[in-house]
C-alpha cells in the first residue's frame, strides 16, 4: 500500500503535467513571436516546483529567478494570468510589466521571478526576517539555479539567515547549466551542499525528478523552519528539455544526454509509473488529467490572445506612490 | 533655527534618533538593521540607545555583507515591515546597487506593490580618503523609484527621516559626515516635513544659491561675506533631490535671473546639471545670464586633508560663482 | 560608410570580434573574461570564434558572479595585462559597483599606477523587462578615471574597441542591444578612432541634435522626416560620453544657437543633463533658445514592447524637439 | 637544536618587534592629531603579517585590507614611507594620497590596502590570474578580516580561483572582532575553515600568534600554489590589542581578555621565549633589536614630519593617463 494520498497524487501529477503542458505550448508561441522577449522553459524540471510546493502552505512566501513558470504554476497561480503575463497582456499577473522573468503577486506569497540571477534568495531571506519580526508561521522559500550559488550575493543571504535563525528554505533548482556552462566547469569543490555545511546549515542533495522525494526534504527543511531552527538548503537534482531560452540549442550537451534524461528520468513519467503501480491511479484517469490540462493551458493561451495590451498612459503610474511628492 | 539655549539642541545624529524613536513609538514594523548598532549605536551613533530603549528585535547587527542587509531589508518591506537599513558609510551602498536600483527601485512599478524601505548613509567629503567620500546621490536620484534625502541640519533630519517612515517607497537618506556633530532645534512629534519641498536658508535680494547637504554651510559662509560687500545672496537648501522641489527652483530662476547650482560632487554628471539644465529649459527668458555650477573637481577624493578640501567648492569658489552672476 | 556591398559588411557584433582580434594580434596580454564565451561566443556573438582562433588563454567562461569577474580583470590589469572583462549586460554590472567604481576608478589616483582594463556590456532599451534595459552611462560617465565609449554602428565599434584595448585607462564600453546585427563598413587594422571626438553623422542648417548610440538612429529617421519640411537639422555622434567632445558641442551651440541633447536614459539626471548645463554655461550668448532635452520616462522599462518603446524618445518627439529649437 | 635558521628568527623578530613600536607610535601621533583619519592599529597581530611574509618570495604580490601597516612593513615597505603615508605626506608610498587605509605599491608586488573590507581578496585572485596568464612562478596573496568573509565578494573570488587553480593564497588575519563584533555572532557555522573546505580548497585554522605556524603553513601554501595546484586558505586566529580605530574603546570584549591575550599569547614575547630557549638569540641581542626598531620608527616619524604636503596643484593629476582625452 502506498503512504501517499490519492488526493495528493492527482494533484501533484496534475501540477506537473499543467507546467509541462503549459512550457510546451509557450514554447512555440514564443517560437511564432507571441511571447515578447522569449520564455526559459523549465520542460524537465517539474517535479521541483511541486515537490517544494506542494510542501508549503499557500501562504508561505516564495521568490523566485528568471526561470519560473514552473514554481508560479505550482505555487496555485493560474495558466491564464501566468500565460497572460508571458504574452505582456494587461491581464497577465503583473499587468504586463514584468513578462515571463517577473511573475509575481506578493499577497499570495509570490515575491516574484527576478532577471538577476541570485536575487531570489536575497528576497527570500527578507521576507524570511519578515516573518519572524512579525512572528508568523511561515516559511520563505527561495529559489535559485545551479548557476546562481556562485553569486556572492546567495552566500550573504544564506549566512545571515543562519545565523538569525530564519524560516527559510533555499531551494537549488539544479539543472546542470547555467546558459551552456556546465555546472562542474564553474563550481569549486563541486558539492553545493557541502558548500552550504561550511556555511552552518543542513544541506541536502537530492533526486529532483521524484516529487515525492522533493515534497519530503522540503516538508522536513519547514518543519525546522517552524521550529525556530533556522535554514535548510536543498539542491535537487534535475534537467532542462530545452535551451536556455527558447529556440537555443548549442554544442554544450549531447543529444544523447538530453535523450537519457528525457527517456529514463522525467519527472512525469517516473510519476506515473510508481503512481500507477501503487494503485493511487489509473491509465484512464492519468488520461483524463492530460486532456484536462491541455483544455487549462489553451483556455489559457485563449485568454492571454484576446486580453488587452497594458494601457500606455499609465507608463508613469506606480514608478512610485507619488505620495512623497514625485510625479 | 538656533537659539540661544544652542547646549540643549541635539546634534544632527542625536536628531536622526529623535526622529526613529518616535516613529517606532507609532509603528512597531520599523525596526533597524546594519553593523555595530546595538552597542555602539553605529558608527555616528545615530541609533544609539535605540536597541536598550525597544529591544533587539528593533535593532539588528549584521554580519559585513552589504547585499544581504539591503535584501534583508527589500524583502521584510515587501512583507509589510518598514525597515531602516544602516549602511554605515554611502560608499559601501557599491556593494549592493543591484539591491538597490535593480531590484528595490523597480518593485512597485513591476509588481505594483509598495517597498516601504529606507537605506541610510553617511555621505560627502572629509577624512578617510577615496573609499569613504564617494558622493553618490546623483546616481540615486537618476533611478526612478527611488527618494533621496540630502538634510543639512537637525531639524530636517529628524522631520525627513520621519516623512520617509510613513511612506511607502523607497528612500535613500543621506546624512554629510561633517554635519554629524552639529547642534540644532527639532520638532516635535508631530512636525514632518515634506520630500519635494525646498526651504528658504536665507531670502536674498540679488541672487540664489540653490544647494543641499554640508554645501549649505559653505553657501552660509559665503553669503556673510558677500554680505559685507553689499550683495544679498537667498539660499535654497533642497532637502529633497528626489522629489525635487521645481517650484522652488522655477521661482528662484525667475525672480532673480541669477542663479548659482552647488554641490560637492563631481561636477560632471552631477545632480546640479539636471538642476540647471531643467531651469534653464523652463526659465529661459528669465535669465540675465546662464546659471553657474559650481562643485568638486573631477577626481577621487584624497586621504590627504588639504587635497580633500580643495577637491570641493571652497567659500571663495562660491562667492566668485555669485558675483559672476550678479555681474550679468 | 554603408556601401552597395552591405551584405559583406559584418555587423555590429561582428565588428567588436574584428578589432579584438586584432588587437590580440599586436598584443598577446589581452584576454576576454565572461559568461558563456568560448562555445557561444557571448549572448550577442560578440566574441565568437575567438578562443578557438587564440586559444583558451584568451578567452575564459566564468561563474556567474559578477563581482569577480571585475575583480579578477582589475587584479590582471594592475599585474599588466589588458583584460577585457564581459558582463554581458550591462545591468549585471550592479552587482559588480565597487569592483568598478570604487577600486578601479579610484586606483590610478590613489597609487598612480594603470589600470587598462575593458568592461563591455551590451545596455540599453529592448525586450526584456527591467533588468535588462537599464541605461546606466551616467553613473560611469560622473565616475572620475572611467572613459566611457557608446558606439552608434559598426565602423565606431572597432575603432573604439581598438582604441580602448591600447589604452591604460579603465573604459566602460557599452553596445547597444537594438545595434547588435546592424551590419556596416568597418575600418582596417590601423583604424583608430580616439576617444573624445564626435562624428557629425549628418551635416545640417538649421539646428543640432547631440546624442549617441541608438538614439543615433531615431536622429537620422527625424532628420529625414525633418528635411521633407524643409528643415535641415545636423547629427552629432558623441561616440564617447567621457571624455565628452566639448569642441564639438561648443561648436555646434555656437553655429545653431539651437540645439537638442539627445539619449534614452531616463532624462532626470541624465548625461544629457551634464551636456546642456555645460554647453549653456559656456555658450550663452549663442543661444537663441534653450537648449532642448529629450530622454526616457522616469520609469523601469516594461517587458511590454508598447510600453517600452513608449518610454524612450521617439522619432515624433524628436522632430517637434527640433521643431521646438527652430522656432526660437 | 633549532630547526629555525639563526637569520630567519631574528629576522622575523625583528619584523614584529618593528611593526609593534610603529603602531605603538603611530597610535599616539594618531590621538594628537597628527594622522588624518585616524588609523586601525594591528598591534597583536604582528605574527600573522610576519609569518605570512617571510614565506614569500619579495615579487609576490599581496593585496590586503583597511588594516595593513603589518603587512605592508612586513612585505619590506620602510617604516619613513608607510609613516609619511600615515601623515598624508607626500614622501608617502602612496604619495600622501592614499593614507593609513591605501598603502601599497605594485612595483615591489603590494597591490595596495583597501578601504572597502573584502576587496582585496578579489584584486590578490586577479593578480593571481595575471601571474597564471603569464606563467610566472609567483604567487598571490589576499589578506581578509574575520568579518570580511561575510562579504560576498570574497567567496565569488575564492571560487573563481578554486576553479582556474590560481595561484592565490587567503589569508584571514582572524582577530575575532569586525569592529565591536564578535566573529561568532555574525559568521554562520562558526567554522571558517569548513566554509573553505566546502569551495573545494584546502583551508586550515592555524594560530596565528606562532609565527613559525604561519610561516611554515603559508611555504606550504605557496608550494602548492606554484605547483599549479591551486588557492589555499589560511584562517590565522589573533587578537587586536587597540580599538577598532584609533581611541575606540567599547564594551563588547572584557578588559580580562585583553590582558589575557597580551600576557599569555603575545606573539613577539612567545617567539623572543622560543627562540632564546633554542639558543637563536640572547637578551641582548634582542634589547639590541629593540632599540633598532625604536630608532628607524623615531627616524620614521621625524621624515614624516619634515616631508611637505602634497602639492594642492596636483589634484588632477593621475585622475586618469590623459592619453584618451580626458581634462
Ligand atoms: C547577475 C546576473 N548575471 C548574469 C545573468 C545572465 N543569465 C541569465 S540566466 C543565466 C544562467 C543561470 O543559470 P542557473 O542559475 O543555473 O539557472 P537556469 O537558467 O539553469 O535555470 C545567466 C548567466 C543574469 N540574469 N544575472
Ligand atoms: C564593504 C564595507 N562594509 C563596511 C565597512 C566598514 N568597516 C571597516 S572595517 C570593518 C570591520 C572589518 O572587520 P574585519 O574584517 O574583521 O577586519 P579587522 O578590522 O578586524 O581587521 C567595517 C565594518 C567597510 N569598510 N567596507
Ligand atoms: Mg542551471
Ligand atoms: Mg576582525
Amino acid at each position: 500500500m502506498s503512504n501517499l494520498s490519492k488526493e495528493w497524487a492527482h494533484s501533484s501529477l496534475r501540477g506537473m503535467m499543467l507546467i509541462r503542458e503549459f512550457e510546451e505550448t509557450a514554447d512555440k508561441l514564443s517560437l511564432r513571436g507571441k511571447i515578447p522577449g522569449g520564455i526559459h522553459n523549465s520542460s524537465g524540471q517539474e517535479a521541483v516546483a511541486v515537490g517544494v510546493l506542494s510542501a508549503l502552505d499557500p501562504l508561505d512566501v516564495i521568490a523566485t529567478t528568471h526561470r519560473s513558470h514552473h514554481h508560479t504554476l505550482a505555487k496555485g497561480f493560474s495558466a491564464r494570468e501566468v500565460m497572460a503575463e508571458l504574452f505582456t497582456k494587461s491581464t497577465g499577473v503583473s499587468r504586463g510589466r514584468g513578462g515571463s522573468m517577473h511573475l509575481g503577486d506578493f499577497h499570495r506569497g509570490h515575491f516574484g521571478g527576478n532577471g538577476i540571477v541570485g536575487a531570489g534568495v536575497g528576497i527570500a531571506m527578507g521576507a524570511a526576517l519578515g516573518i519572524q519580526q512579525r512572528g508568523d508561521a511561515k516559511v520563505s522559500v527561495g529559489f535559485v539555479g545551479d548557476g546562481g550559488v556562485n553569486t556572492g550575493r546567495t552566500w550573504e543571504a544564506i549566512n545571515m539567515a543562519v545565523i538569525w535563525k530564519l524560516p527559510l528554505i533555499v531551494i537549488i533548482d539544479n539543472n546542470q547549466y547555467a546558459v551552456e556552462t556546465f555546472v562542474d566547469r564553474v563550481t569549486g569543490g563541486g558539492d553545493i551542499a557541502k558548500r552550504g555545511e561550511g556555511f552552518g546549515l543542513p544541506s541536502y542533495t537530492i533526486n529532483g525528478q521524484d516529487v515525492v522525494e522533493v515534497n519530503e526534504y522540503t516538508a522536513k527543511a519547514r518543519q525546522r523552519a517552524l521550529a525556530g531552527e533556522g535554514p535548510t538548503i536543498i539542491n535537487a537534482l534535475t534537467y532542462r528539455y530545452y535551451g536556455h531560452n527558447v529556440g537555443e540549442k548549442g554544442q554544450y550537451r549531447t543529444q544523447d544526454e538530453i535523450l537519457d534524461w528525457k527517456t529514463n528520468r522525467d519527472p512525469i513519467d517516473l510519476f506515473i509509473a510508481r503512481a500507477t503501480s501503487e494503485g493511487l491511479i489509473t491509465d484512464s484517469e492519468v488520461a483524463a488529467l492530460r486532456d484536462d490540462v491541455k483544455k487549462e493551458v489553451e483556455d489559457a493561451v485563449d485568454f492571454a490572445e484576446k486580453s488587452p495590451q497594458p494601457d500606455l498612459n499609465s507608463i508613469l503610474v506606480d514608478v512610485d506612490s507619488g505620495l512623497l511628492g514625485g510625479k | 533655527m538656533t537659539t540661544s539655549t544652542q547646549n540643549q539642541n541635539p546634534t544632527y545624529s542625536e536628531a536622526f534618533q529623535s526622529g526613529v524613536r518616535e516613529e517606532i513609538y507609532r509603528n512597531r514594523d520599523i525596526f533597524i538593521l546594519g553593523t555595530d548598532l546595538i552597542e555602539r549605536g553605529g558608527h555616528f551613533a545615530q541609533v544609539k540607545g535605540i536597541a536598550q530603549e525597544f529591544g533587539f528585535q528593533h535593532v539588528k547587527d549584521s554580519p559585513i555583507s552589504e547585499a544581504a542587509m539591503v535584501s534583508a531589508g527589500l524583502g521584510a518591506a515587501m512583507y509589510g515591515l518598514h525597515p531602516i537599513i544602516d549602511l554605515n558609510f554611502i560608499d559601501f551602498s557599491l556593494g549592493a546597487m543591484d539591491e538597490i536600483i535593480n531590484q528595490a527601485a523597480k518593485i512597485r512599478f513591476m509588481f505594483g506593490q509598495p517597498v516601504p524601505l529606507v537605506i541610510r548613509a553617511t555621505s560627502g567629503t572629509a577624512l578617510g580618503g577615496a573609499h569613504h567620500c564617494n558622493s553618490l546621490e546623483s546616481l540615486f536620484a537618476h533611478t526612478a523609484g527611488l527618494a533621496v534625502a540630502v538634510p543639512s541640519n537637525a531639524w530636517d533630519v529628524k522631520g525627513l527621516i520621519k516623512t520617509a517612515l510613513r511612506s511607502p517607497d523607497p528612500v535613500i537618506f543621506l546624512m554629510h559626515k561633517k554635519l554629524s556633530g552639529v547642534r540644532g532645534e527639532i520638532g516635535d512629534e508631530n512636525t514632518l516635513i515634506p520630500f519635494g519641498k525646498a526651504r528658504t536658508v536665507k531670502e536674498g535680494k540679488h541672487a540664489a544659491i540653490i544647494t543641499y547637504g554640508f554645501t549649505v554651510v559653505t553657501a552660509q559662509k559665503a553669503a556673510v561675506a558677500l554680505a559685507s560687500e553689499g550683495i544679498d545672496v537667498e539660499i535654497i537648501d533642497l532637502r529633497t533631490l528626489y522629489p525635487l522641489d521645481t517650484d522652488a527652483i522655477n521661482s528662484a530662476v525667475q525672480r532673480f535671473g541669477r542663479v548659482v547650482v552647488a554641490d560637492e560632487a563631481p561636477m560632471f554628471g552631477s545632480i546640479t546639471a539636471e538642476i540647471a539644465a531643467t531651469a534653464t529649459e523652463a526659465n529661459f527668458g528669465s535669465l540675465k545670464g546662464p546659471i553657474v555650477r559650481i562643485g568638486s573637481v573631477r577626481a577621487p577624493i584624497s586621504a590627504n586633508p588639504g587635497m580633500s578640501e580643495a577637491a570641493i567648492p571652497s567659500v571663495d569658489a562660491m562667492i566668485a560663482a555669485v558675483k559672476k552672476v550678479v555681474a550679468y
